[in-house]
């Protein structure tokens, strides 16, 4: 873990609400390694009323550039001044943050589930299962076609289904009700999304056999362990989503109770 | 170069900068960020005779310059402490005191006894305001008797140096620091949280599954530090103050109202690298003011 | 288009907001800036017995979303008021209500006198609860007997609607509450400014004349909405619930937690509009929400 | 009194710690009439710290162009703030605030006399004695060269004499020891400026028989009588420096006490 400033590369909208924005740290050293499912915990500034960092999923590193990249969504203040930022401002940043998807051993057929802003660590997911070799499938969903964010970034890696409750794009509906899931079989399912749908996804898998992830998104004050305010109930009893989280086996979930 | 080095009892501290129980863990979770040896102590996670889940999510609220939390001392029990998490932390080169917390007197007397025959493990801190816990916890920090109970009963089975941390929750917190001080306080902290309370007005349920909890951060400096300056006056024991410190100046804020020490708490979270940003800030404004000692700047208020 | 109206006691105030003592003179100096006829009330400027000069300057420090003052109650009197000052802001079109504040018993009794024979004059505040004093202020409102006390020694002369204005510096804020009541208030208004301080690290002085002062604005909300949580669940009158709110989702907040009505205190220094925006956004929560009468939301926080 | 949003024109900065700022409504209503020694209470955006509004002279008003002049020096994080908005942002004003500095019936020798950014309120006001028809004379000071601020618009109204601490320009020394005040006869004394100077300022005039009025810079809470924080102590007691300031006839004033 490491404390730093970064410097905003760029700093692009993909829909009204999301934007894609590419940092660098400021004194130009190597990022060092992460993994899929770890996440960052940014400083907004010039705001009134944010008074906590704000935890943010690692959407890509890009090693050729020593980028990392996040997917923030507009939902309040602190979301609103980090989608505001603009190339050349800084981003003070503690990264990185938590445990991360486990990837599997021996090639498996991956399902990688996401709803809204939830797909931001699939894609680093999905890069990194495709340099294992193994070819993963995406399973995107959103209100309408504008809410898929980063289709072409997820195509290079496997092949991408979708859902939209609109019917705007790809079948109309939630993404449990996607016909993919009953065609090709799955060995892994990862999801990370609303929790309504986190729930359907594990049910589905659970019920079906599959092992299945999910990575979670409670209230972080610290985001390294120090607070304990981002628990979450598990078989083990309460343990901290920001350092035994945020992705957990579903099986330690009481979801399924 | 100004001396750094104050004096809670017995306990030495190399430097007056410490870290808030409940903020900092066991000082591990900071180790990639700071070097712990450079703080004067570091104050860790309230501790139980029995382990404790804490309360249920969620358990944290964002409020204007502060937060609420109601974790509810979370902690493994102290058999857990000296088995476990002791033998690890009693390395770190600087003091490391245990906030020792309870439902009970005999709790509290149990737990401290206990800790009481580990070497390297100079002082505790008795917290008797904590706002998160059903029974005991803050229940024991608002009257002058109940206070003054269980420091007598701590008194007697920990021979160390013993801080009583005071709830601010009260109507004169001098009273109650002035009852422990009697009963055998080596020192009193302040403050512990506020009790306060969220509603999400969308959903009109409270933010925190506890419906209050403690509140924490700059928004209650004003208040803390008032309240540092009338135990100062009132009592003759150290001060260890505490509550939204920041920076180095709200530091010396708190040295200048009367603190011997100070805390440092939520604000660990916004940057794990403040406390010793503290103490480089409290060195400078001593060696600007040609101040030999922190010392000599402990209630230097003028009036 | 949901209702609006609520009643405290006797009074009749076309909506619940209202504005917070000391903060919005008479009335008159928001004038420009809003129709003061679309709020439910104004609370003008705590009135004492004789003229008063306040503190001496500095009487104001910025604090993290807060503000702590001093002023200390400078008023020209209640026959200043009188014959000066009821005149003009009797034609207003909402709720006059004088803040009622003294040294002695003696004092709140004879203001309140005088103010009980002015038709157009439907309540006062009784407030036991200033910190910028000397002598009364708060002092009366940290124990449920005096309290009590001067509580119903104005109700012996003050028929109309006695609210009576609490402190939030005290162990338990709702013991006060049922005292007050319990003495004949008709309604309880809390809370007053919480007792802080602060320090210039340079000069090494107080950054008021007083040394301490009274806390306001948002910092304070969470401890706020807790005390008008707990009086809600402890006494029958009506509460009228205040501290930090800036915005119509703060007021709805305190109407949660057991609001009746709610005063804007500090904020209208910021945005003296908003008391005015406040009316408008609870109206479109209402209307939204499909609640037909704001009374229904009063302390509806689900548990 | 009102409360208005307004667009930031220009933003020039004057030295390495003062910019002048030029304003307008943002619904491009006209400017209403104001006077100099008035001030406007600033709402300061996107800081963390910053709570109450910041008070600010009124430094002159274009009319042709329906521009709000200030003047502001960087001290602290809301004049930082300030500092640092560009063209094209907003600024929430309350204005005009405050009375005025008393323009005299009759032409008399003027002088008007600040320090730093104190000589704000003295440019509007040396322009509205030029347009009477009197020539008023400007005596500035700083600590150096660069302290002294918007030299050529004081040019166009008047004579100005300055001094400097070290001397780099105009004469060395305070204010006070300029030899103007030796050399030439005022009626009439204006000061703005630090407290230190505004007193031996005051004291100059008491001693010499001139009429001399100052205008003070308490701490404000609102700015528009209603907290009475900002009060002053004067020979009718507690006044308001906000509503029955913040120009005071010295006379009115304990300072020569
Ligand atoms: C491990 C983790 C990874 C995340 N990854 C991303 C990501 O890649 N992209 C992204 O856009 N968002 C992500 N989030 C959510 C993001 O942290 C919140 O949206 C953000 O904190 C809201 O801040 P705000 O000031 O904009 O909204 P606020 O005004 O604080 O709140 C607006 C709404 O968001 C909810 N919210 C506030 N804080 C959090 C929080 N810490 N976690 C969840 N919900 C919250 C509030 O309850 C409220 O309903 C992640 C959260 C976690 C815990
Ligand atoms: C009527 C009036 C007119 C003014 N005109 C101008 C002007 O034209 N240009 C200009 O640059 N400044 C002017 N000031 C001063 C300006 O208001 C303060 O410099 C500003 O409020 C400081 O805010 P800050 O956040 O930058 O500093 P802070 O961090 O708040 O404080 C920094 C320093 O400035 C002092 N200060 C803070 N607030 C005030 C205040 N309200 N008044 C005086 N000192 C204060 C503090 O004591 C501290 O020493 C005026 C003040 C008044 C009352
Ligand atoms: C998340 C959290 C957990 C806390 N846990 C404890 C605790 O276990 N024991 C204790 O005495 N104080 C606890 N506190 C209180 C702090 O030690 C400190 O007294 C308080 O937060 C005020 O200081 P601050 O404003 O600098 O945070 C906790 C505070 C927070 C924010
Ligand atoms: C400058 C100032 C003056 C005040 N004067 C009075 C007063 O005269 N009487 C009174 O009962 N309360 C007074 N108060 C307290 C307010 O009425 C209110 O209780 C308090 O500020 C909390 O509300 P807020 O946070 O919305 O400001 C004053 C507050 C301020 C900031
Ligand atoms: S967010 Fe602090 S422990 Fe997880
Ligand atoms: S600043 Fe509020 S009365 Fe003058």
């Amino acid at each position: 873990m490491k404390v730093l400033d970064f410097i905003v590369r760029s700093n692009e909208p993909l829909n009204d609400k999301n934007h894609l924005i590419k940092v660098t740290p400021e004194n130009g050293e190597p990022l060092p390694e992460m993994f899929p499912g770890q996440f960052v915990q940014i400083l907004v500034n010039n705001s009134h009323d944010v008074f906590l960092r704000r935890p943010v999923s690692i959407n890509n590193i890009d090693l050729d550039n020593n980028e990392l990249w996040i997917l923030v969504k507009r939902v309040g203040e602190g979301t609103e001044k980090i989608c505001n930022l603009v190339s050349g401002d800084t981003m003070n940043i503690i990264f990185p943050l938590g445990n991360s998807f486990s990837i599997p051993e021996k090639k498996t057929n991956t399902l990688l589930v996401g709803g809204g802003v939830g797909t931001a660590p699939l894609l680093f997911l999905g890069k990194k299962l495709s340099e294992k070799g193994y070819k993963p499938a995406f399973l995107l969903g959103g209100r309408t076609e504008s809410d898929i964010l980063q289709l072409s970034d997820f195509e290079q890696y496997g092949d991408v289904y979708c859902t939209t409750e609109d019917g705007s794009f790809g079948e109309k509906g939630f993404v449990t009700g996607h016909s993919v899931l009953q065609k090709n079989r799955f060995d892994f399912i990862y999801t990370c999304g609303p929790k309504p749908m986190m729930v359907a996804v594990a049910k589905h898998a659970n019920s079906n056999g599959i092992d299945c992830e999910a990575s979670l998104e409670n209230l972080m004050a610290c985001g390294f362990g120090a607070c304990l305010c981002c628990i979450e109930k598990t078989v083990r009893g309460n343990v901290c989503t920001c350092t035994e989280g945020p992705v957990f086996n579903i099986k330690e979930l009481t979801w399924l109770d | 170069m100004a001396g750094l080095e104050v004096n809670i009892g017995d306990l030495k501290l190399k430097n007056p900068v410490t870290t808030a129980s409940g903020t900092f863990g066991y000082g591990t979770e900071y180790k990639d960020f700071i070097d712990l040896g450079s703080l004067g102590g570091i104050f860790v996670k309230g501790t139980t005779l029995e382990p404790r889940q804490g309360n249920d999510y969620p358990r944290m609220a964002e409020t204007p310059s502060g937060m609420l939390n109601s974790v509810g001392l979370q902690n493994k029990g102290v058999d857990y402490f000296i088995d476990h998490l002791y033998p690890v932390i009693k390395e770190y080169d600087t003091n490391i005191i245990v906030n020792v917390s309870g439902s009970t007197i005999e709790d509290y007397v149990a737990t401290a006894e206990k800790l009481a025959d580990l070497d390297k493990m100079p002082a505790i801190e008795l917290n008797i305001s904590c706002p998160n816990v059903k029974e005991g916890g803050m229940s024991f920090g608002v009257s002058c008797e109940s206070a003054a109970k269980v420091t007598r009963a701590v008194r007697e089975v920990f021979p160390k140096t013993m801080i009583v941390k005071l709830s601010p929750n009260v109507t004169s917190i001098s009273e109650i620091a002035k009852a422990v001080e009697g009963a055998g306080a080596d020192s009193v902290s302040l403050v512990n949280t506020f009790l306060g309370m969220a509603i999400d007005i969308e959903s009109r349920r409270p933010k925190l599954s506890t419906t209050t909890g403690g509140l924490s951060g700059p928004c209650i400096k004003p208040i803390a530090v008032r309240m540092v300056w009338e135990v100062y006056n009132a009592v003759k024991v150290p001060v260890i103050g505490m509550g939204g410190i920041s920076n180095w100046q709200d530091a010396i804020e708190f040295i200048l109202a009367g603190s011997s020490a100070i805390q440092v708490g939520t604000y660990n979270f916004i940057d794990p690298t403040i406390s010793v940003k503290i103490v480089k800030g409290i060195e400078e404004y001593l060696d600007r003011h040609n101040i030999a000692s922190v010392r000599d700047l402990v209630g230097q208020m003028c009036k």
